[in-house]
């Protein structure tokens, strides 16, 4: 019987490797899997890249893994938000890569590596210095630059409800890069809050199939980062 | 001059929000562009989209109803219409690119006559670049209108021949909105063609860096 | 207050021109918008491409279309089917052109329309005759060909129910073309057999939002093309 | 000798069942391909991928419950187990395209030695071309199997040093199951790697028309 529940947060990330290309579900708080980037911190992998359309806030989540120093680059198309130091300084310092994307174009090339689409070409960019090093060309008369797939070894992706075949769904506007990041990476890991039957989420509705899908942990009450950072929380 | 004469925040809010047509699929940027929602002229529906993945935003939530699982690309809490959608980013960005947002108003830090956009960095050393949907949002959406302070805090014009900080995106500007008048980019450049009260053609060519020309409306003036 | 529903089918096809694009929705008869496609036999339009995954089958829906000699040429994948007599027959006369696409370059081209990306590479094709006359490139150490992004003047789709901002759902694997062709269109034209209220459709639940849809006429009770083929039905 | 020999169709898909693993998602051909699903060893969960939007695909609907809303490749009606999902034409492709797809089996009119597939058109005149899905499922799916007979009901071979129809795909084929053998598309060609009882590997050689070696589990023979 296919049953993709793992039974802790540890062995959902058990085995994540140094140098691992991890895609990292969220914009902003919304959809942030903090429980699983905590388990990620404690489980010690290095010289990460990191995917997420931000960098994180205050000292937990997504900001803690920079700041414990596990990332070697992030791509990103905001690395700035109201609470976040912790990119901006090792940023400053030298002693983090960034390689910055537009955030459509960033949604795009996780959607092309997880649908097979080495390469695509998007008017967005162009004319600025985001264009440099890429190639240009026209198309009914536009210029357009050539932007590529992407893929990673890993996605950590907060949702709603998960079944045990690994479909999900999301709560609101926590869904942005979950679905996209699942179909992109060779491992997805998912916490969702609760585990359904077969069938209890409509499949007129399920959101991610199951198929694109590798490991579900329960995380019933999932932390609120803003919540956290509030409260001055850091990590670990 | 000071940047602050003319229309208020909230007029020229209202300003933009006369010229958006009903039923419009409307992408407000972060900032002063937020107000436009709160200026829609009676008896007109737009359906605001927000590219973190929500068409159908509503009005600002009761404090205490404000709910972390529904923000907008500010990171600020929403809420979602009856008759609302929740959508992941490649299909947000789909309505963006594809042409199917039919107006953004967006802040600017400079504008150039060619309809050159500059918003997202000043590129000077140690900043942090960050873009976020900008680029894709002057890309994309049918018809990009900015809503700014004629000038800088500091005096200095935002209407330029040639803009100085990295593009967002080129002669992508429709029409600017300031505290002191409304300007088309046209292929002749900056032409005004709505001046806020009590503000005069020479005060907006005074703070402007570069040829403003009048529209029809203006011939008058 | 926006309203996107029409009172008739007969108002929802009106301005299509001679020459039009037109996605027509459906995966043999799940899907197909037959009461749309009745409409526009009626309404007359003439030299039309038609985007669809088949040519239709028996005397009504598509076949009919193709029948009454409104259709130019064809893209789609498999131009044949089981009751399939009216493409193959104009076909063979060369009465009508056949542009041949595989399936999922079809569904992608269609999508990459309809979110502004002008062009793509894909695998799909590489090394037969359908990569004849394409740019062939490689990536990551395998060829690829370029395929280009498909737009249309308009998409008959067929919905389950449909609210007045156009947000549709759709009824099992009727689904299929659907929601891509809505994006893809400059005008897309639903039949929903219901509408409801806005919030009716749980916005978890809408799989195409109404930026995507021009207009709807309800259709409550459409016809299956396999009993209106099984009983000898022709159109008109 | 009869393209009949060996195993029966059932047999061959019985055959094909036993080599995908627990847990695959699975796309399966029409027509013969389609049996396999019969034929899964007990305690074994395949999850079937239909690419006109279905993932979880069930038994065959009694024919009262056919329900022309919810229907296959083949548009024959199907049903959908508890924890199916439905999606359209692009995300379904997106699973095959982007190689999520464990297996898919296929039939075939051609198979060369270098696992190039034919399996769409004769390239005849007058012949309406009709390539669905093929070329999208040998392009992106992981393993891609070959369900046939091992000769055309005239008694030609199928499997060849070279396709002389129109190909689906180059390279593609992993594995040839017919009613004489199991056999491997290796960088040596074809190797066979399990007989149909009662033939022998002559009798193999015999009805292909490219060498044939011998995998090591039938040194012996």
């Amino acid at each position: 019987m296919i049953d993709k529940q793992v039974e802790s947060l540890e062995a959902a990330v058990a085995d994540i490797h140094d140098g691992a290309t991890i895609m990292i579900g969220g914009f902003g708080e919304a959809g942030s899997p903090i429980e699983l980037i905590h388990a990620l911190i404690d489980q010690g992998a290095r010289e990460l890249t990191v995917v997420n359309n931000n960098t994180g806030s205050g000292g937990v989540g997504l900001a803690a893994l920079i700041q414990n120093r596990r990332v070697r680059k992030m791509i990103c198309s905001y690395p700035r938000t109201a609470n976040s130091t912790v990119f901006p300084e090792l940023y400053r310092a030298g002693e983090i890569e960034l390689e910055l994307v537009p955030q459509g174009t960033l949604a795009e090339r996780i959607r092309a590596g997880g649908a097979g689409i080495p390469a695509f070409y998007t008017a967005t960019a162009v004319g600025t210095v985001l264009e440099e090093g890429k190639e240009v060309r026209r198309f009914d008369g536009k210029d357009h630059v050539l932007e590529h797939g992407l893929r990673a070894d890993f996605a950590l992706v907060k949702a709603r409800r998960a079944d045990r075949y690994g479909n999900l769904d999301y709560s609101k506007t926590t869904r942005n890069f979950g679905p996209i990041m699942c179909t992109a990476a060779a491992c997805s890991i998912v916490q969702a809050e609760e585990l359904v039957a077969p069938g209890d989420i409509d499949p007129e509705c399920v959101v991610t199939p199951g198929i694109f899908v590798d490991r579900v942990v329960v995380v019933a009450d999932p932390a609120h980062e803003s919540h956290l950072v509030k409260e001055g929380r850091t990590y670990p | 001059m000071s940047s602050q004469s003319g229309w208020t925040r909230e007029q020229m809010a209202a300003r933009v929000a006369v010229d958006i047509p009903d039923g419009s699929y409307v992408n407000l940027g972060i900032g002063m562009p937020e107000l436009v929602a709160q200026f829609v002229p009676k008896g007109r529906e737009l359906v605001y989209h927000v590219e973190n993945g929500l068409l159908g935003m509503g009005p600002d939530p009761e404090p205490d109803a404000a709910d972390p699982d529904l923000i907008n690309a500010g990171k600020k809490p929403v809420t979602a219409i009856p008759g609302a959608a929740f959508f992941h980013h490649a299909d947000s960005f789909t309505m963006i690119r594809g042409g199917h947002i039919d107006v953004c108003v967006l802040g600017a830090m400079q504008i150039a006559s060619s309809g050159d956009l500059a918003n997202w960095s000043t590129g000077a050393e140690g900043a942090i670049p960050a873009v976020g949907g900008a680029m894709d949002l002057v890309a994309g959406v049918r018809t990009v209108l900015v809503l700014t302070q004629h000038t800088t805090k500091t005096g200095e014009p935002k209407l330029l021949e040639r803009c100085t900080y990295p593009l967002t995106g080129k002669a992508c500007v429709d029409r600017i909105y300031t505290n002191l008048a409304v300007i088309d980019v046209t292929e002749q450049g900056f032409v005004v063609v709505d001046l806020a009260p009590g503000v005069s053609l020479d005060e907006v060519r005074a703070a402007t860096g570069a040829p403003v020309g009048v529209g029809p409306a203006l011939q008058h003036v």
